[in-house]
């Protein structure tokens, strides 16, 4: 094992990969000097062809990317802020998320695209979006959001490796923690959630950014005589249902933190799964920890008013949990 | 720019080539027009009569290895490329022998096998993905080129522009084809392009061509020269092609316009008479190139080609509905 | 009441509303000869300057209808197939769904935003999608999905007078089906769900075009001895959960109906609130009847088979409700 | 397109004015320039040391009733064109009496009553929003104008090529103003940028203009002839004024980039040499318009305003959160 900053882990996979197979190309927005740190050094070690600035033109760069895999390559997109794939959005839902079925299975999109996404540092509603659940829509597309520094690098290497297009989300705000990285070479697979802790009495299932804030909120529950079990999905589409649901028919309770935005987020859809084929099991509510339904404010106090903290899913739990469990 | 590369006519082999492939498209539809006015085909389909001259004049300069990207109004691009007629049929019918195995029907029509990268349903969709494809090219150095038809009411479309940015900055194997056919859909170009669409291409410094797109060997040559800078690395050319769309929009569309008009049957019949087959095929009966008997072979060749897709199509089973779990994602349940 | 079409519907609600108010401008694709027929006859009534056909560049014109607005018209922008509000959703979600908040509320954003959704005729991956659900989750929209004549013209006008932007989706299939439509003037609220049909035994949520198949399922459900609800939530932003929660707290079963794709849609986010608000009123798990994650096949009996039907609905139904209920 | 318009230069007083127009933005964002390296803001700043000329030289001709849309890089374009910089620095600093109420921050400001439709974090994002408004003032026929400020990098967004159309097609009362300094965030204009920008504007037929972005008396002049032209109908113009970006793209982007460097010292330092506010100063002087100690009582009253704009931020509340849920709609929770 090896201490490795979020940022450092991803930077390491995409060296590892471009080593492996000279047909990974990465482009994108500034990916040279890279300011996230995450495409650092590349240029420097694999050359403008395989790296390499693109026009601010997102449009282009998402269609550009479904061309590229066509001609034989394995396309790293970088695509900065994930507010940015709207701009971009024609040729994510229209085209790379349709065209394998529209063309009968002939066209193999090995797509990764790398995007940041979410709040907690004033950098107000354009840029602090969390798009997860808009991707898990669009059908053709993995969606994969690496909480850890380890998971970040292992994913990405899955996702560069992978024969269909994947949604490789960055959070934003956590570049700079460090974790524990495993040496040597690794993959971590899509559609395995972690049990990152145990728990008798409910479960917590954070999505990426939120895996932290939830173990806070299970430690504080301990304190509190409630042992909260918490599951990182890792992956949302596949997503690892069975993982999840073991774990509920095991503490009859599910807190579902996120940090979208509420209506038809990656937690209803969740919570919505748990209603159905987790219903037999369930003793309490579903709840939902996510963002009010509002764009990010950039008062610092206002966004902390709205982003899902450790207090709000405590609460949460709380709410569904006898404290005498 | 460089100079302009001497390109030949077509040879005689060739030139019959270019009749019998823009016959074999316009049969094709016509057939297509019959289903759709019987109403037997389950989609709707934009066809490319009066056009041909374009798909034939362009993609007969290209290679298998070449790469094209269509429009709605593909099954000329498809055809033209030396996609399967049958498989073509088939598709459009939604059988499972279908070149997409039903999946994606009419504005979908795609061959990877023959460098189609498909035919699309947005317009100016195939435009970035042209440009994806030449930057492969380019970093792989096999010389092979991409070619991106488009309209003129796609040339509206912003990523035109980005992409003419890109393509001449990385000077990109690309050959932009505009064809403009006057409308898109029922809004006359003058109603909403401003200026001239080359001009927007010039902005960007790359060798441009207009030329007539009913003239097939005009479409020959200003393709055979664009294709020869763009192997030479010099990056894209622009052609521009202007030409006109006999049929509607699409078919049906007289009964969705209720009585609306955009157009007057004056215009149309001129355009007839500047039919791209009849004139190609004067032109060879002229220049001793082909005798009428030769044509009228080809044109019995042609129609049992098309007589021979659509038995094909009749003899095929409907498309397999399950297939759709197997190919959203490869290897990965949806 | 006077018997008209659904798309007869819509262009009476477009008429009255120009008539009505000088501000409201109607711009789009070819909405001046309209193949939908939705927007017929309004150049010949209106002229040039309130309805106008525009070239073919939907991120211009999604960001357009924002500086109309701010420049004080009431602006309806037709977007045709839904499928290209991806084309310019840059502007949909980074401006429209978020000025209002960035400018601390200066902006008041009077748009509606009419496009066609939903498969069913063939129409393939790139003219079918049902993108209610990325709406929803982009905070700052309403949205509006008619499935009546009589609504599709009452929610229109409320849309057109509203103070902010209204996604107006059109059952791109239902555009020939009649009903009755109230005499006179009339305006139809946002977020007030119909109940459609009465019931005891199971609520049928259904959303848009699928409160046909939804009312056919429950004649079927009837005939064997279960009696449905169905309610049609009519908005789905802002949403009614206090009528579908009502209507589950009396018959304790829910089936939602959506054609959207499963995965993080308005079905899901239903369902989602069940397990959370009516959760102690459940007496059996929320199933959804949905589109599978995938894209729209072209060959209709591959489509069919995608698509929620009668049968999927009364299946579903049945799963959850003892038939001697 | 028609002859220009004599356009007079500025007149003594408003010589005066802009050179105080233009030192107030600098010196409002030298303070925010010591606010962020003290850590003291909330959030990042982009700051537009070095082009002051073309915010105070464009939006100085404007009427309060003429609209702009802003980029990333607004503080210049907001003050410019009359936005209050006591409110300007508490919506910086995340305050209630900020002009968003503190829910925008830098990237967001905007004023409507001053028609500031507001900067944007989209690059291009303002582009079609100052079309629809130049639409909505061309239905109005109010007289009112549209001014759309973008820069190099943004030229490069296909919804460029969008608006040209269609302002063009529509004749829409609206003057774009591209803002080029060389570069887009860390990449140089030559990497990613083909051509001249104004080529393509020029493709579309209307009337460009490039001018000197350090010379605020050519950015007027440019300006005033856009504008007349713009009012009588003629349509929309297209202005490049060159310029460059003293600070970095973002303050604290040295710490960001860990020594990746971009540019260099000498270059900046070249165009610290021609600084608009020194020269447009020396020209007052030299022209007789002002003593130095009149630019002196000038630079005194700016320094009042900043220090005004600082203590009412000081004196001022934190942003109100529970407003979130009253701005998202109006009249609506969401
Ligand atoms: C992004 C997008 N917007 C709108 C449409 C609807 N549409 C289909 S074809 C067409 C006109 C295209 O005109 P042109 O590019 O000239 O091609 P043509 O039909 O003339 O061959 C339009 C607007 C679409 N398919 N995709
Ligand atoms: C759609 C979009 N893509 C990318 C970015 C990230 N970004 C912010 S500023 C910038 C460079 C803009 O360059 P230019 O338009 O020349 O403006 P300048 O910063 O030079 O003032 C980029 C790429 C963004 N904010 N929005
Ligand atoms: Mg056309
Ligand atoms: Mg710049």
């Amino acid at each position: 094992m090896a201490r490795r900053r979020y940022t450092q882990a991803i930077n390491d996979a995409l060296f590892e990969e471009m080593e492996r197979d000279p047909k990974v190309i990465v482009f994108g927005e500034d990916v040279e000097l890279a300011i996230f740190g995450d495409t650092r050094g590349l240029l420097e070690r694999f050359g403008p062809d395989r790296i390499r600035n693109t026009p601010i033109c997102e449009a282009t760069l998402t269609g550009m990317a479904v061309g590229a895999a066509a001609a034989g390559y394995r396309v790293v997109l970088h695509m900065m802020f994930s507010n940015f794939l709207y701009t971009g959005f024609d040729a994510i839902a229209n085209q790379m998320a349709k065209l394998r079925l529209m063309t009968g299975g002939q066209l193999e999109l090995p797509i990764t695209i790398m995007s940041g996404y979410g709040g907690g540092r004033s950098n107000a509603a354009q840029h602090s979006d969390t798009p997860h659940s808009l991707l898990m829509n669009l059908g053709g597309l993995n969606v994969a959001v690496p909480a850890t520094p380890a998971d970040a690098k292992g994913l990405l290497k899955t996702a560069i490796r992978g024969r269909n297009p994947t949604f490789f989300m960055e959070a934003s705000g956590q570049g700079g923690t460090s974790g524990e990285v495993p040496e040597g070479e690794y993959t971590t697979p899509f559609g395995k959630a972690a049990v990152v802790r145990e728990g008798r009495d409910l479960t917590i299932v954070a999505i990426g950014t939120m895996l932290r804030p939830a173990l806070a909120a299970a430690k504080q529950l301990e304190e509190q005589g409630i042992s909260a079990e918490v599951i990182d999905p890792r992956t949302l589409v596949p997503l690892d249902e069975d993982t999840i649901l073991r774990s509920v028919a095991k503490t009859g309770r599910a807190v579902v933190v996120d940090e979208g935005r509420d209506r038809a987020s990656a937690a209803s859809h969740i919570a919505a799964i748990l209603a159905d084929k987790g219903f037999a099991t369930l003793k309490a509510p579903v709840k939902r920890v996510t963002v009010p339904n509002v764009a990010m404010p950039y008062a610092p106090n206002a966004e902390a008013r709205v982003f899902p903290s450790e207090e709000h899913i405590a609460k949460a739990a709380l709410s569904i949990t006898p404290v005498a469990a | 720019m460089s100079q302009p590369t001497e390109v030949a006519g077509p040879t005689p082999a060739q030139a019959l080539a270019l009749y019998e492939r823009m016959l074999l498209i316009r049969r094709m539809e016509e057939k297509l027009s019959a289903d759709s006015a019987a109403g037997v085909l389950p989609g709707a389909v934009h066809l490319y009569i009066g056009q041909e001259a374009v798909a034939a004049g362009v993609c007969m300069q290209l290679k298998e290895t070449d790469w094209i990207t269509s429009t709605h109004r593909g099954h000329g691009h498809f055809l033209g490329k030396g996609g399967d007629p049958n498989a073509m049929m088939a598709e459009i019918w939604g059988k499972k022998t279908g070149i997409c195995k039903g999946m994606g029907g009419s504005m979908h029509v795609a061959d990877l096998t023959k460098g189609i990268l498909g035919a699309n349903g947005i317009v100016g969709g195939g435009l970035a993905i042209s440009v994806g494809a030449a930057f492969g090219e380019k970093l792989s150095g096999a010389g092979h080129v991409a070619v991106c038809f488009f309209g003129d009411g796609a040339s509206n479309q912003g990523v035109f522009m980005e992409c003419l940015n890109v393509s001449t900055l990385w000077k990109l194997p690309l050959v932009f084809v505009c064809e403009h056919n006057h409308f898109s859909e029922f809004t006359r170009a003058e109603q909403v392009t401003a200026g001239n669409i080359v001009d927007r291409a010039k902005a960007f410094g790359i060798h441009t061509a207009v030329v007539d797109g009913n003239d097939v060997e005009a479409v020959w040559k200003a393709t055979g020269d664009a294709l020869a800078r763009a192997r030479r690395g010099e990056g894209p050319c622009f052609i521009e092609a202007e030409t006109y769309r006999i049929q509607g929009h699409m078919e049906f569309e007289k009964e969705l316009l209720a009585g609306g008009a955009y157009r007057n049957q004056q215009e149309i019949d001129s355009w007839v008479a500047r039919d791209p087959i009849a004139r190609w095929g004067g032109k060879l009966i002229e220049s001793g190139v082909a005798t009428p008997a030769k044509l009228e072979e080809i044109s019995t060749r042609v129609a049992g080609a098309v007589a021979d897709a659509v038995s094909f199509s009749e003899r095929s089973e409907p498309a397999d509905p399950e297939l759709v779990f197997d190919l959203m994602f490869a290897g990965q349940r949806p």
